[in-house]
């Protein structure tokens, strides 16, 4: 492998260039929708921002999950993204441009996954948004059942379950409600969205060159992050019924679920593990809830927060009540998420 | 100063899969790609200015923008408080370096709430600025002083191998890490060692 | 590995229910808009087939390339797909199924990739349509410029750019025109679509448990097809520009384009490549069109046509006219594809 | 019939990998899994029926339903032919197997368009059906003219090392198969041979 990595089987010209030029590329494919901020390449807003009136969205994180956290940019969603390296948080730069670029006058949301070089710098921009007069409210998602127990919750990691976030902080939203009423409405949310995932084989960070653990030829990681994070155990795999109950049962149990419940499902592909595979996996969850008297009001089933070419999959459970409801089924389209 | 910083965006380099491996085992495997970008800011920094409280500022804002991962945040933050502390004109010597180190320090546990012995890169770079400190308040040169804190890094950063992480991202990877560096705390002794070897000869 | 393929890092029960399995969960995520021809659980159609008054546009083939065949079954695209095994062709009598449950009356389009088993199959099974009356045409997707010669186009597979053959047929369909009209729209419209690919890594066949080729650490495979068929030859990989120069040639050759010209652009990825690569391969497709004056009206990218987790991308083009074009802007809605 | 079936099914189970391998190189890589299921559908027909025509007849839709690849269609085609052709309460006898394979071979030229020499099934399949008929038209016995067949089957199938496709996925492959036989010719061979080992030693 040469020093650009262009042997690593990838589309690439360049490592160095490998988040510029696939921004680049999004940006050229649609154009109509969204629209880099001046100045700063890493800060990717819809085309009509600031919406006036309305409380703006921001979301970012590093490269490589899409469509997390870029892809969410658009109708009925988040306002405005910003890009870090692969697997890096982006700068708090790059935040504050984006803040600045969607805030209609009615405040921003910073919604975002729970890590810490994210959190200091989102903390940062917030704190440099505060002294240009944006009023900014914070919530980072922390859904992920294995990486710390239910006492330490809000020191867990964002995963997949960012996705309801977006889903109802855009809903919300566009109801015209205030900053406090958007983060209010997120954050109960939030409260009833748990994810857990496994993860079969690593990814190639470009820019490393090596994929980013290393596993046997039979073995899965339970518990994984999208960065390929290890997890809470390794394990030989199982049927898809085994696994898909291995990760089912913390998640009902800590959202208590008993018959009646109404809930969505997220089938999260990570990137390489084919939609195939991913409808016996969601088979197995709906047969299990179905056994349990637990209802699936709209099930979620491919890639919604990816880590390049990981092999695995996650399950998210949200528990629904009426008003969640309403803005699940709410009308959202982006380049890359259209509900 | 640039030939300091040179130096060290030279050794950056060659050090990255290493880096990245090293986090690969606790984190997310891109530690070694973080300090490349890191030492590019810093030699960056350094080009466009010789004043030490100039480019204390100027590279902690580059680091952040360029490399605002965990490890390249606590860097920016520790480098701008270091810049803050110092007069206008400081100048770079010995006894100042001491001083920008124990600022640094200090805002790194402020910002990232750990402390010694939560297995980050703490654990290296306080007893090695402590080891430098102490010699040159003894009177010793900068290159024995930064040789005695290399020495102090290593231990550091090795005694890490048996910590078990309280923050960051390796909180979540339990007793696995056992046995393996932590990332951050083995950059604070390669840091330390590269500058050893430039001061000795240059 | 067990006999059920169980460590093979799939997500799999018995990899010789990997295709029922699967589309159990799709049936069951997706009974809103799909359902199951009585007795025969491979044929499955849009929920309210048939459409009275519309021609109706039937497709199939073998499983493992969602969306295609089955996930462009919807609003706008077509009514009903019949499933064969991973890689293989359906057999006709779910052909002949899924014909009895979409025809309203104004007869059937079958639309379908140009392999030798499907065409038996759908032959047979229209033969037998026709004997109980129903109105059969037939539309081969032949559009892979890898696989024959110009003067042998009528040999050529069908591979990615069947996605604009649905399109098609779908909306002119929706506007009722005839079955023969339907027909004639979607060849006239095939005509101009061209379509190369490539191929980086196998997949894995569940019932086989074993790569469907094997390729050097450093080498690709132009010309691929989408069930791993070799192509045309093998290389070391290159950059993004030299990949997509390489595929882009000879579409842009056999379709005479020249300045001023409009294409649509599909950047297919085959399974596990992500879409931050395939958003590279979009940055040097338009870069290069560009340079030669060619418009790109609406490009696409993403997984159209995909081959398990095979690695790789096809680039298709389609010339536009004005009323392709019309028909390409028309809504479509499946499960699977939203547009 | 079921016993011979049931013979065959047994060998398709243990044969899956080497058949899906040859299919690899020119083809999808399937035919492993199409055999394993031809032979289920052929046995699962010879459960519901000792009638040697329907047996062609049930045993066609079956496999045309379970297995409906090139394979498996072309061989639904073909045994529906042989049992139209046959009539009615036809016995099992090696005349009429003689018959049967001239009905198959004609059905799969015709639907398939292919000709001795396109490296498809057909060339192991003519030359091992030319073997039977001469042998028992001779006089000799079943398990001779099998194991006759079986040789000419396997001679056809290894000269397709050196041809080059002209139909069927292969047509793709160019001059890439050269040196690796066509995995339908090379199945012709295997069920030959494994009739003959039954008829030989039941
Ligand atoms: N709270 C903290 N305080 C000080 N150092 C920390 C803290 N958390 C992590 N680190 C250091 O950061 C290193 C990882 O840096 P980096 O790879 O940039 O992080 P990430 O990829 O998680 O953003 C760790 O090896 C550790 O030494
Ligand atoms: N036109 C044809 N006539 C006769 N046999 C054919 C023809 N085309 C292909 N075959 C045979 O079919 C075999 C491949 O079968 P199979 O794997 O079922 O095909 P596919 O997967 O392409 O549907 C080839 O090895 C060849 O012997
Ligand atoms: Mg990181
Ligand atoms: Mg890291
Ligand atoms: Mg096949
Ligand atoms: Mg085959």
């Amino acid at each position: 492998m040469n020093e650009a990595g262009v042997c690593m089987k990838k589309i690439l010209n360049d490592a160095h260039q490998f988040v510029d030029e696939s921004l680049d590329g999004i940006l050229l494919a649609h154009s109509d929708v969204l629209h880099r901020v001046e100045g700063d390449p890493r800060a990717i807003v819809r085309q009509d921002a600031p919406v006036q009136g309305k409380v703006a969205i921001a979301t970012g994180g590093g490269y490589g999950h899409l469509p997390t956290f870029l892809g969410y940019v658009g109708q009925g969603l988040v306002d405005g993204a910003c890009v870090g390296n692969v697997f890096s948080s982006p700068s708090a730069d790059a935040m504050l441009a984006v803040t600045r670029a969607i805030d209609g006058g009615s405040g921003v949301l910073y919604l975002y996954g729970n890590y810490f070089g994210d959190s200091m710098n989102f903390d940062l921009a917030a704190e440099m948004a505060a002294d240009e007069g944006i009023q900014v409210e914070t919530v980072r998602v922390a859904d992920d059942v294995a990486s710390a127990s239910l006492a330490e919750r809000q020191k867990r990691r964002g995963v997949a379950g960012i996705f309801y976030g977006y889903k109802i902080a855009g809903a919300c939203a566009d109801t015209g409600a205030s900053l406090a009423e958007v983060k209010e409405t997120t954050e109960l949310a939030l409260n009833n969205v748990r994810t857990m995932g496994m993860g079969f084989s690593p990814c190639t960070i470009p820019a490393s060159g090596k994929p980013t653990f290393d596993i046997a030829e039979d073995e899965i990681e339970i518990g994984i992050g999208i960065h390929g994070e290890p997890g809470i155990a390794r394990q030989k795999t199982g049927t898809a019924k085994e696994l898909v109950a291995q990760l089912l049962t913390p998640l009902v149990e800590e959202l208590e679920l008993s018959a009646e419940d109404e809930v969505s499902v997220l089938v999260n592909g990570m990137g390489s593990t084919p939609l195939e595979e991913l409808y016996i996996a969601y088979r197995e969850v709906h047969q299990w809830l179905f056994d349990k008297k637990i209802h699936v009001d709209r099930p979620f089933v491919g890639a919604y927060a990816t880590s390049l070419e990981m092999a695995g999959f996650s399950l998210s459970i949200f528990k629904l009540n009426d008003s969640f409801k309403k803005y699940l089924h709410a009308p959202a389209r982006t380049p890359f998420v259209k509900l | 100063m640039s030939n300091a910083t040179r130096a060290i965006k030279e050794w950056a380099r060659t050090a990255k899969d290493e880096f990245n491996q090293l986090d690969g085992v606790q984190g997310d495997g891109d530690l070694g790609v973080t300090v490349e970008l890191m030492a590019e800011a810093l030699d960056k920094a350094a080009e466009q200015t010789t004043d030490l409280k100039t480019w204390l500022m100027v590279g902690g804002a580059l680091v952040r923008r360029q490399a605002p991962s965990t490890m390249g945040v606590l860097l920016s933050f520790a480098l701008n408080a270091a810049g803050r502390f110092l007069p206008e004109g400081a100048e770079s010597s010995a006894e100042t370096w001491g001083v920008i180190q124990q600022q640094m320090i200090e805002e790194i546990k402020k910002r990232g709430g750990a402390e010694l012995g939560d297995r980050t890169v703490l654990d290296a770079f306080i007893p090695a600025s402590a080891a430098y400190r102490q010699h040159i308040l003894a009177g010793d040169s900068l290159p024995l002083a930064l040789e005695k804190a290399t020495l102090a890094a290593r231990e550091g950063a090795e005694s890490t191998k048996s910590i078990l992480p309280k923050t960051g991202r390796s909180r979540w990877v339990g007793d696995r890490v056992i046995g393996e560096v932590d990332g951050g705390a083995w950059l604070c002794y390669k840091v330390y060692q590269t500058l050893s070897h430039f001061f000795t000869s240059p």
